[in-house]
């Protein structure tokens, strides 16, 4: 017998990059918080250079990583896969945890009182928690041991959430806790059926196996909206935006940018990898409703906001739902590949722009907020001219989100159009447009205010030092540089895709 | 497997589809947030007799049912013992916080249109 | 790279690496003072180098600017007065407030509206048209004051909606073609044999029109315009419209007949004539005067191309180029006079309101003028027929208009104590107003295919001085009716949806309530659960 | 049909009533303390059920941890917020407000049951394999082998769950607080829990390492030997014969961090010497397999009575 999978060299990078994050957690909890910064900035370079080296084996290859754990072949063990879209999720993620770290590093500083207090330690190990989930989202094969990585993800995310402790916050986490576990609930109860209908809880050999009853269908529609529900889709948003304006910036920006993409990759893995034909077509279409509807809607929302943190924190619901109109665009469920359109290109950068991006402006914010004491939109006159850098954050983030040239955004929000365009999807096309449009809206709405002169300056509570300012400022001029991409499909992305449900490798 | 095994499989199965619901039901609708924690681990129990019941039909080799689902509703209960334990502390911090235990904000205030 | 290709992209890079020293407040200081040096390289382009050169850039920037004869026409003019009005922006802001941010805007509308005139490829074409576009707020809402901030608003909403029926446009434009960033002439080649033409004309036009202000999509106008800083009025007015106008140059199929869309543009483009000189002729401020005037002119422009469109004529580009040089030089000039002459009085007074004067009628084609020309060039193009007098008779408004601006700047500089603008602002004026009178003599001759002294012929004077003076009549009737002053608001029609405001507002009200509604627990909870149900019930079906 | 199995069927069939009655009557009694306590009960009856499954490993787990420790937990927050927060305001039992609800959980248990049914028979198992493959392992408990050698990363990665989660629970602490002890000890101790805090825990130490030792081969294993491990250290705690650990304790932090980090160790030890990550060497496999339980097992049973106890809210001494 053939084996299920045959792992490739290189392939232990992947449990590399599972357990570098999960072994610091360790060490910080063992060696106290004296040495919990320290060892978060080792581990972060390690992990950076881990999927650095990821990317080019990768490439090199031109084939899927695989890594058999225990070299217990799956059914009874457990398998990791990286293809190119897992591992520019892998790369995309150690970018923004490594600025999200360095920026960590330079707002706790600020404080040097409580730089190794309750917050800024919780921090660290919650962060190195997230990490070490979000890379098992992204490489695991089985769905029992990725719902321990959504486990992962929401241990390490609610904590993050009520880190200041205050009461409205709690709140928040409570809320954001209990509709994450319902998520995973529903996800786990899905996984129960597919294993009593298979036997086996391998994404490959489900894929493989040749006939589908009810199970496959009951547990798809259990797995979808739970995984929906910790994506925060609209119309299942309710916990998102009080967790992510509540918590730290450095911790918002994690959330929003990166934590949030992790059922919505495992939505994808599920509707592209697992679903047959004619269940992945009705999925796609009702993705594609919920995500214009979040469009449109949470931009409003956003539109409305008053708070700086609120408004962006919509604007990721907003954001999310154009991951979702992926599914028709690309032609999900027709029996075609839909990994070599140009809308699955479009939506791979739509998700790494909105990474940078909203990591950037979440932390731009943060400064905003710790300079100025506050985040209402309406009394931020001027903040341009006392913070210059993270108004020009702000502008370049809020370029991408706009989709406006040249700007990662902006191309993969035309690559999405024109998959529209092509395709006759005349009304994702003006969903598109019209979220641009709201999107322009609210940014504006801030970038007005930067620029504005108000009657009296506004006043800094304290100095913002050079360095806390430029981190962001790199992510947002990344988001835009993504814009001088070639507009044509990525080979990257489709390293390792078509073989995703051979038996045989 | 016998079809005596299958039989208390099913009825077992069947008792975690309406614990499912059950514990849904009162997750969904109960106003009390401990209530609501109590619905989640009735859910999960529901849950966890699902796995039962399957682990419970692929009994072979003289085991009593297959081992890969009953390790996994062990790992299951353990993480949800802890989701529960963490949303008590946070419910308790909450209650001393704000002296009230729920966290649905408090009606909006009407907008004052500019 | 060749030297001539160099030059037409330092056109482009000059302003933007200008706009990048304002990063560095050591050399912040200096950018006012070399505003005008910005469009150099563009003029010096406009002006040497021969149609047909182009430069594309390095991957990944992947950009191609080409310069054909209508672009450089555009060009050379735009750039003229991009200069006069750094030259004059200089001295007029001096020790204002907000100086540095206006030093930032300025270069990058600048490169954008330059930029749009020489880029070759669609993806830069929209670059640069954004740029242009989002940078011109920096210019509108500069002044900061309520009606500043109102118009800058009007203008981002607008413009935003602009770019996103380009952006339809252009990706279905690029659609059908082998390389995802085509060549825009390529891609417009392949319009006419393309399955959603009829979209795509549509979104282009909308797109477009917004840009030049043609009726009823204007409104936005005689907001910005005004709202500005004088300086930049004048390039607002003079170049930033003419971004739409070389929109329609490029992207429509002038090869090609389409005569629908042809007489729905140039329909459009003669009631925006007409409409913008009687809703101007209500006006009562000299500037917004001025952006009425220029609604007007650009539904000539619009109706020339669309006359064009119509019977795929491919010389109405060229002339559209002539007529919009025309424009840009007097329109540009005008706005810098009502500066002057609001700073002059007593014996400066009566020079200045002269040149304005001859400016102003210039735009209603005064023979020997400018406008004359432009007028001459076109008639051809246009005719004899129903459009050829509709055209005549928007003359007769545009001398009445003028007429009007002239009165009101008369009486409002009446006045003035005795004193003379600064040199550092006349000088860029007159060399404007200079241009204006001479640059277009010396390109009639190509333009027209008429030798120039077919321009003084008597048939010809005819043709221009009967709509002068039935404008003349109309306006001293009109004078009778002086209830009419001011009795349409600027932004006219902008005013009335504004009064049903409230009632849009409404909408985003009831999605706030229905957004906390939907984030109770209990109404989450059940929409997860209906969300089972339904995909559910969809793939027991699907199966 | 045979006597017995009719027997064993009623007594199913009465086990599954009683469980879902005693759930039902969790979501509709107004009685909050009664609701706590049938869910105890609930949790009891359930780990019969699964012994009925014939999953004694699962049994012992459910009736410690979801019986006791939960039970604990939810009576311990049930006192807390009669103390701090205002009772919520009554809501009518009107039926608009529960018919929907309950129309769609109705739905989705109708679709379970459909499911459950329609399993595909002979079911698909990996009973066979499990069983083959644990020569290599040493081991005598295929559930064992599942844990710690076929499906050893998630056992792993939940027990960093476990730990995230408890500092989750230790970041809710006062900043004052934080690196302190929690207070367990209620005003007044009764009597009778003293008695069973001074008798009970040199039993339950003792029939913890036996489950370690025993749960290699026979059912049992790390996670019930720490849970009444954990149940004992509260217990102790709870009567106030020893007080809690501060959090900041070195020791009991490395306590915490051991198990987990024995196994990453073991991990990557079999990358070296073995067939790769979480790989053993078959010679040692089982000696190593036990090391990493009993390390496992005080993690787990440090790790669940600190949750159980709560952020801290005393604070340290310098």
């Amino acid at each position: 017998m053939t084996p299920t999978y045959a792992a490739t060299s290189g392939g232990l990078l992947l449990v590399l990059a599972v357990m570098l994050p999960a072994a610091a957690a360790l060490a910080m909890l063992v060696l106290g918080p004296r040495h919990t910064r320290r060892v978060a900035l080792i581990a972060l370079a390690l992990g950076l250079v881990v999927a650095l080296a990821t990317g080019l084996q990768l490439v090199r290859s031109g084939t899927a990583l695989i890594y058999v754990i225990g070299n217990w072949q799956p059914p009874l063990g457990i398998a990791l896969r990286a293809d190119g879209l897992s591992v520019m999720m892998l790369a995309v993620t150690a970018v923004v945890m490594a600025a999200t770290g360095l920026f960590a590093r330079e707002l706790f500083g600020l404080d040097l009182a409580t730089s190794d207090g309750r917050l800024a330690t919780s921090f660290w190990i919650l962060l190195m928690g997230l990490w070490s989930g979000l890379n098992l989202v992204f490489v695991s094969q089985d769905l029992f041991n990725l719902y321990v990585a959504l486990e992962l993800l929401t241990f390490a995310a609610v904590p993050l959430v009520c880190l200041d402790g205050r009461g409205e916050t709690m709140a928040a986490a409570l809320r954001y806790l209990m509709f994450a576990l319902l998520g995973s609930m529903f996800y786990l109860l899905g996984a129960g059926l597919l294993y009593g209908a298979y036997g086996t809880l391998d994404i490959r050999l489900i894929a493989s196996a040749g006939q589908h009853g009810p199970a496959m269908a009951i547990a798809l529609a259990l797995m979808i909206p739970g995984l929906l529900a910790k994506a925060a889709l609209f119309p299942l948003h309710l916990w998102l935006p009080p967790a992510h304006a509540g918590a730290p910036a450095a911790a918002s920006a994690v959330l929003s940018a990166l934590v949030i993409k992790a059922p919505v990759f495992l939505i994808l893995r599920l509707v592209v990898d697992i679903a047959p034909p004619g269940a992945a077509a009705v999925a796609g279409q009702v993705l594609a409703v919920l995500g214009a509807a979040s469009i449109l809607f949470c931009s409003v929302m956003a539109l409305r906001q008053e708070r700086l943190k609120l408004m962006i924190a919509y604007s990721t619901v907003a954001q999310i739902g154009y991951l979702f109109i992926v599914f028709p665009l690309a032609g999900v469920g027709d029996g075609t590949a839909p990994w070599g359109t140009i809308a699955w290109t479009g939506g791979a950068l739509q998700l790494t722009s909105h990474a940078l991006a909203k990591a950037a402006m979440f932390m731009a914010a943060g400064i905003v907020a710790e300079a100025i004491g506050h985040d209402r939109i309406r009394d931020l006159g001027g903040f341009g001219r006392v913070l210059p850098l993270t108004a020009t954050t702000f502008g370049l983030a809020g370029l991408s989100l706009m989709g406006i040239p040249p700007s990662g955004g902006f191309i993969a929000k035309c690559l999405l159009l024109t998959a529209a365009a092509i395709g006759g999807h005349l009304w994702l096309a003006l969903t598109i447009l019209a979220g641009g449009l709201l999107a322009g809206g609210y940014v504006f709405r801030v970038m007005d205010r930067a620029l504005a002169t108000p009657a009296q300056p506004l006043l800094l509570r304290k100095p913002i030092p050079l360095r806390l300012e430029l981190i962001p400022l790199v992510l947002a001029v990344l988001a835009v540089g993504l814009g001088f991409l070639p507009l044509a499909p990525f080979g990257l992305l489709q390293i390792g895709r078509p073989d995703i449900a051979l038996v045989s490798p | 497997m016998s079809a005596m095994a299958l039989t208390s499989a099913s009825l077992f199965g069947l008792c975690g589809a309406a614990l499912v619901g059950i514990g849904l039901f009162c997750i969904v609708s109960h106003p009390d947030l401990l209530r609501r924690i109590i619905g989640f681990n009735i859910l999960g129990a529901g849950i966890f007799l699902v796995f039962g019941a399957v682990a419970r039909r692929g009994a072979a080799m003289e085991l009593g049912g297959d081992p890969v689902p009953q390790a996994m509703v062990i790992t299951g209960i353990v993480v949800a013992f802890a989701a529960t334990a963490l949303a008590i502390a946070l419910l308790r911090r909450l209650a001393s916080l704000t002296g009230s235990a729920t966290f649905e904000a408090p009606a909006a205030p009407p907008r004052s249109e500019p | 790279m060749s030297a001539a290709g160099l030059l037409l992209a330092a056109a482009l890079l000059v302003p933007l690496a200008l706009a990048a020293g304002c990063l560095s407040r050591a050399f912040q200081a200096r950018v006012p003072g070399l505003l005008w040096l910005a469009p150099m390289p563009a003029l010096l382009a406009a002006w040497w180098l021969p149609a047909g050169t182009s430069v594309s850039f390095p991957v990944p920037f992947r950009m191609t600017l080409a310069l054909d004869q209508t672009g450089a026409i555009l060009l050379g003019g735009a750039a003229l007065l991009w200069g006069a009005a750094g030259a004059y922006a200089a001295s007029y802001l001096r020790g204002k407030p907000g100086l540095t941010g206006f030093c930032v805007w300025w270069p990058l509308t600048l490169a954008g509206s330059l930029g749009v005139l020489i880029v070759a490829d669609i993806a830069g074409f929209y670059l640069l048209f954004t740029l242009a576009s989002l940078s011109a707020y920096g210019l509108v809402a500069h002044e900061q004051t309520p009606a500043a901030k109102r118009a800058g608003l009007v203008y981002m909403v607008l413009a935003l909606l602009g770019e996103a029926f380009l952006l339809f446009a252009f990706v279905m434009l690029a659609a059908g073609q082998p390389d995802p960033n085509p060549l825009i002439r390529d891609a417009v080649a392949a319009l006419p044999g393309s399955p959603m033409k009829d979209g795509i004309v549509a979104l282009l036009i909308l797109g477009f029109a917004l840009k030049m202000g043609l009726i009823p999509l204007h409104v936005w106008l005689p907001l910005a315009h005004p709202a500005a800083p004088m300086p930049a009025s004048a390039v607002l007015s003079g170049v930033l419209v003419k971004a739409g106008v070389i929109g329609l140059i490029r992207f429509l199929p002038f090869e090609a007949a389409l005569p629908a869309w042809g007489g729905l543009l140039g329909t459009v483009g003669i009631l925006t004539a007409f409409g913008g000189a009687a809703l101007g002729v209500m006006q009562q401020r000299p500037k917004t005067i001025l952006a009425y005037s220029t609604v007007s002119q650009m539904g000539l422009v619009a109706a020339i191309l669309g006359a064009g469109l119509a019977a795929g004529d491919p010389s109405a580009p060229g002339l559209a180029a002539y007529y919009g040089l025309h424009h840009t030089l007097v329109k540009g000039g005008l706005f810098l006079a009502v500066g002057i002459a609001l700073a002059c009085g007593g014996a400066h007074r009566r020079p200045v309101l002269l040149i304005t004067g001859l400016l102003a009628l210039s735009l209603a084609g005064l023979p020997l003028t400018s406008g004359a020309l432009a007028k001459l060039a076109v008639k051809p193009m246009l005719g004899y027929g129903l459009l050829s007098i509709a055209v005549s008779l928007a003359a007769a408004g545009s001398t009445m208009l003028m007429l009007h601006f002239i009165a009101v700047i008369a009486r409002e500089t009446a006045d003035n104590p005795g004193a003379s603008a600064p040199p550092a602002e006349t000088l860029p004026f007159l060399i404007v107003a200079a241009a204006s009178l001479v640059i277009p003599w010396w390109l009639y001759p190509t333009l027209s295919g008429d030798a120039l002294a077919s321009a003084w012929s008597l048939a010809s004077l005819w043709k221009l001085v009967w709509p002068m003076m039935l404008g003349v009549v109309i306006f001293m009737g009109a004078g009778r009716f002086a209830g009419l002053a001011g009795r349409v608001p600027e932004g006219d029609i902008l005013v009335l949806a504004e009064r049903q405001a409230p009632r849009l507002a409404r909408m985003p009200a009831a999605i706030e309530r229905l957004d906390s509604r939907l984030r109770l627990w209990s109404a989450a909870g059940l929409v997860l659960l209906g969300l089972v149900i339904w995909l559910g019930g969809g793939f027991l079906l699907a199966a | 049909m045979s006597l017995f199995w009719s027997i064993s069927l009623l007594f199913d069939i009465a086990l599954v009533a009683g469980l879902i009655a005693l759930a039902l009557h969790v979501v509709v009694t107004r009685d909050g303390r009664g609701a706590i306590l049938a869910f105890i009960a609930f949790g009891l009856l359930l780990g019969i059920g699964w012994a009925r499954l014939a999953s004694v490993d699962v049994a012992l787990t459910e009736a410690a941890i979801g019986g006791g420790l939960t039970g604990m937990l939810l009576l311990r927050a049930h006192a807390h917020l009669a103390r701090h927060a205002a009772p919520p305001p009554p809501v009518a039992p009107e039926p608009r407000r529960w018919l929907v609800p309950a129309i769609a959980c109705g739905l989705v248990t109708l679709a379970l049951t459909a499911v459950v049914l329609a399993f595909p028979q002979p079911a698909p198992s990996l009973a066979h394999q499990a069983v083959a493959s644990l020569e290599t392992t040493g081991l005598g408990n295929p559930v064992t082998a599942v844990l710690l050698a076929y499906r050893a990363i998630d056992t792993l990665l939940e027990k960093i769950v476990l730990i995230l989660a408890l500092v989750g629970v230790w970041s809710l602490s006062r900043d004052a607080a934080w690196g302190g002890a929690s207070q367990l000890q209620p005003a007044v101790v009764p009597e009778p829990l003293v008695f069973l805090a001074r008798v009970l825990p040199p039993f339950g130490v003792l029939i913890a390492v036996y489950e370690v030792w025993v749960g290699a081969d026979l059912p049992g294993g790390t996670f019930q030997a720490g849970t009444i491990l954990a149940a004992m250290a509260l217990l102790v705690m709870l009567a106030g014969l020893r007080p809690a650990p501060p959090t900041q304790a070195r020791a009991l932090r490395v306590m915490l961090a051991g198990g987990p980090a024995l196994f990453v160790l073991v991990g990557f030890l079999g990358v070296a010497v073995a067939q790769g990550f979480l790989s053993y060497p078959e010679a040692i496999a089982k000696p190593l397999i036990v090391g990493i339980e009993a390390a496992l097992t005080l993690s787990i049973a440090g790790t669940l009575a600190l949750l159980v106890a709560g952020p801290p809210d005393r604070a340290p001494e310098p």
